[in-house]
């Protein structure tokens, strides 16, 4: 097993792993830019090294400078937590040549999976269900066309350079197809001076469900269940929940299977999350892998009893799952809801000294926070400042209890995203389990949210 | 905040007959306080030389306490701009780039950091004379370490 | 169900109370003191009432005080938390002759249960084991010698006005008995002018064990496993968890049928608890039903998924147990610190403000407490300001999220007992589970410390 | 802020013949002390009335504001001893205990507080005249809440 693990990131996360280090025994090496001197994955990592200034850039994602801390101080692994270089195959690999374990998979695997085109070749190979799509640019109207008979309506064209819903159009009828793929050509050239465009089948109002997988370097591959994250607003998850309200029992095991499977096909090991598009049918869409730990892991940690990142650094030190498929049982709803630093309303960051801080506790409460009272959120970092995760004994009961630990929560000299999730959690959508990616729209401010309704969850 | 910067605020302070002067910004702060001021409300700072406040107060944790330099002269200190192992020298066993005493030119190499295996350079920033080490050869530095303090000419 | 619950209680468990009814959609009253006006029991409950000044007499254990806060708010229930009245068959009789629901057993049951005399024949009635004794005092030496050999060995001689050990002798040879019974007499009469004394089977070195009950007005009696408690300072439980590590399933099934039986017998409704002592032998005797919520119950709520605070407000009001005895499964091992405002080496009381308060999260842990960064620890109440629980897959696993736990808490301002916790999670002992009622001397500061092993546990 | 500031306000600390400044926003604060001045420790509370200490001061959530009196003339206030109902007169419908302008003696019954079917009779705690009542027949009263000022005799 390691002796002293160098924790590659900040806030929260840092202190997660903080903890299942203690809990193993292992010694910590917090690293932290200047901005986070006082923070509490400092104070309780057994050493710390100050990595570079407040620029994310130049501390926690400059390779060089965690290489050289984790050098310094004698790290026998990394642990990236998520964000930052947590799907770095270029950290992986220095790590690699460095003789630091990298707690997350081989270089090879995050390289393979972040390249979306490969990624879903590997998939489709897999057997894993992908989004039909034109595989790659179409060549111009009659290509367009071709292909928008082969995949059926209805339709999304993308720009290739894409981002932010410019050169998008929904295609509901064939007629229309010619037209809306020159007009999205026009505007991807115009938006980001390349006109390529690509044809993908549109899925209307998804759920997003993504299934926990964990895998060992001696070939078991285990699913813990699937998250259901469907509440995001501009693909910003706000709440997560554990099991999914649609998913019935024979979905979860086929779905978890395949994706087991495709996991085995890939050489996959460490945590990982395959998320999905689910349609109103019952179809689900791969989207891509998050090879790495996921914010919301606390809910599936909730449900299933264990302790993920603890098996994750069981893993990379080389030791077998301690657990095989027939150990995981869900049992009971958790629910996750993020709180950020921002204005509920118009969702501005909201950096500051936190005057006033106080969770409730009581059954069924996990929170997972590095803020205290008089504590600074920094306007450096993502505006996360604490998760709280709830448990009952189905998912009214973890509604219930998210509403009280909520209402009941004090934090005072900075605005939060609090009130904003005490609204979704009395929308009756909400409560009967009507999301999708597109429900978060009546929370938004803006009048032209319509916008968002091309994008699809990523 | 440069040193012309800390020149002007020190004018202002003369000029207006300040006992005290601070600033914090960006997580830089700046004390001034006259020799001989009288400060009733908090307990002095034991060994702060009044020339030290000119300093760049670094964010990271402090390295070894500045030593007395002569009043009156500015001080530049040079601290680390990356994480990794300080050498003094070129190769082991050769001559230090800097000792206290020798004379600097800005851009001169003062030391080596080592990160990931490449040997960074560390050149000094202004025109002077070492007036402090404050780190060892073959040792580990964290970023924003106190490296040298120069006697700025 | 009720409309309104009235808390007749302060601290953390006020808050847990709340945090109940909150999740039933409940409102709440909170009671208060002068000197707990600014706590946070009186902000989150719905409305408040002061019931009169700091002294515990004249506020939370005024029954009138408390009535009329009821009469006054139009609160249709009570729920008395733990201490102060919650033991009250008064108070459970005065809210009967009120049409107010006291959310506890009978005041029958209540006192039944609170007479030792009464509850040990009632319990020998319906089959439970107790401890064999005198049954009254001894009429001399004659007497003592003929029960001593009905009894067996080893003994204790007890004054019946006794207390803090005096007027108490251990035999172990029936040689000694006379002579130890007649010094026993002396000493009681010489310290409470009453000169007599009973015999009763001495344990040697007993475990603490306790069954946790749920009866409802139908009938329905359920177990929810047991909890050890032996780690204790003078009756004062500091550590409690569940299940304990000593019992089998096999103890665990016989024991807990034998006191659902006794509870049916007696027509127990709400949650109780019936303490035991464990002999080495794996032989139990009764001590005393406890008849009311637990400071330990949380331990009980992670191991079995269910909330006993709703279970008991569901059954006051009326309703069936939420749950069957086979719907009850024992998951994982439970823990709890009982983090005390006091010094961690002399136990004096730790009053006073607390400048800054922060407690970890992460898998497996809860905090029930009332107290926040700038605080006021009241001197006029029990030292108890948090209690920290863990869960794990296993003992060691809870063992070890504990230890994490208590070294990231941060507490200034005040001492707490968290040191003197930390030492006890690190006694090789404890970590084999080899704990007795007398394990705490080894931590004490007075080195006559081994008059404590005269006491039993209570 | 820049240097130009920093020199308006120096200007304005003359100008003001100010012994300190400071200023502190978005992560920027400011402070400057003049030499010579001389540092107060704390503010003096002011506007604390010599009159209004001599009231009981409930620690209960405050009831209705005590009520403008004469200054320089002594008041007491009569506080809820217990929680209940309260009632001002001895039956529905009969005349209030006591009034605004009542004279009352010490030992003298002013209302009647109704726990658990007991009735409370509450009596004043000097002799005075009621110079106010604070709460309505009928009403719940928490411990500690205010009943009545008297000015005392």
């Amino acid at each position: 097993m390691f002796k002293k693990i160098l924790i590659a990131n900040r806030g929260e996360i840092a202190l997660r792993v903080i903890c299942a280090c203690r809990e193993m025994g292992i010694k910590t090496v917090a690293v932290y830019s200047q901005a986070d001197e006082h923070s509490l994955h400092v104070r309780f990592a057994d050493e710390d090294v100050c990595i570079g200034p407040a620029r994310s850039a130049d501390s926690y994602l400059s390779v060089p400078a965690i290489i050289s801390a984790a050098e310094i101080t004698g790290a026998d692994a990394i642990h990236p937590g998520y964000g930052f270089l947590s799907e770095s195959a270029y950290l992986a690999e220095v790590c690699e040549a460095c003789h630091i374990k990298f707690i997350g998979p081989s270089p090879n695997v995050i390289r393979l999976l972040g390249d979306k085109a490969r990624a879903r070749r590997a998939m489709k190979k897999a057997g894993v269900p992908i989004l039909p799509g034109s595989d790659g640019p179409v060549r111009g109207e009659e290509d367009a066309i071709k292909i928008g008979k082969e995949l059926g309506l209805p339709l999304i064209v993308k720009a290739v350079a894409g981002g932010g819903g410019r050169g998008m159009r929904i295609v509901r009828t064939q007629e229309e197809l010619p037209k809306l793929v020159k007009a999205a050509m026009r505007e991807a050239e115009a938006a980001f001076g390349l006109g390529d465009v690509y044809l993908e089948r549109y899925v209307e109002a998804p759920r997003h469900i993504e299934i926990q997988i964990l895998g060992d370097h001696h070939g078991n591959v285990v699913h813990l269940g699937e998250r259901e994250c469907s509440v995001q607003r501009r693909h910003q998850k706000l709440i997560e929940e554990a099991p999914s309200a649609v998913l019935t029992n024979k979905q979860r095991h086929k779905l978890g299977a395949t994706v087991v499977e495709a996991a085995r096909a890939v050489e996959y090991s460490n945590a990982g999350t395959f998320e999905f598009l689910l349609d109103g049918t019952g179809n689900f869409y791969f989207l891509e892998v998050n090879t790495r730990l996921q914010v919301e892991h606390p809910v599936t940690e909730f449900v299933t009893g264990l302790d993920i990142v603890k098996e994750q650094i069981r893993v990379a030190a080389g030791e077998r799952l301690s657990v095989r498929q027939s150990d995981i049982e869900i049992r009971g709803h958790a629910m996750e809801c993020r709180v950020n630093a921002e204005d509920p309303v118009v969702f501005t960051p909201s950096p500051g000294l936190i005057t006033a801080y106080s969770v409730p506790g009581g059954p069924g409460v996990r929170i997972d926070s590095f803020v205290h009272s008089d504590c600074t959120v920094s306007p450096y970092y993502d505006s996360l400042i604490a998760k709280v995760i709830t448990y009952g004994r189905d998912r009214n009961e973890a509604i219930a209890r998210m509403k009280r630990t909520l209402e009941m929560t004090v934090i005072e000299g900075i605005k939060t995203s609090i009130p904003l999730h005490l609204r979704i959690l009395d929308d009756p959508d909400f409560l009967a389990a009507r999301i999708n990616t597109s429900f978060m729209e009546r929370f938004m401010p803006d009048k032209h949210a319509g916008k968002n309704k091309l994008a699809e969850s990523a | 905040m440069n040193l012309d910067d800390i020149k002007d605020i020190l004018e202002l302070v003369r000029e207006h007959d300040l006992a005290e002067f601070e600033i914090e910004r960006d997580g830089l702060k700046v004390r001034i306080r006259k020799a001989g001021a009288a400060y009733v409300a908090a307990p002095v700072p034991a060994g702060l030389a009044p020339m030290a406040a000119m300093a760049p107060v670094s964010a990271a944790p402090a390295g070894p306490a500045p030593q007395p330099v002569d009043q009156g002269v500015p001080l530049a200190v040079i601290t680390a701009p990356i994480v990794g192992t300080l050498y003094l020298s070129a190769e082991p066993g050769s001559r230090p780039f800097a000792e206290v005493g020798t004379r600097v030119k800005k851009g001169q190499v003062l030391c080596i950091i080592e990160a990931m295996k490449l040997m960074n350079e560390i050149e000094c920033e202004c025109d002077g004379e070492i007036a402090a080490v404050y780190v060892d050869n073959g040792h580990p530095v964290q970023f924003g370490d106190r490296l040298f303090a120069v006697k700025v000419d």
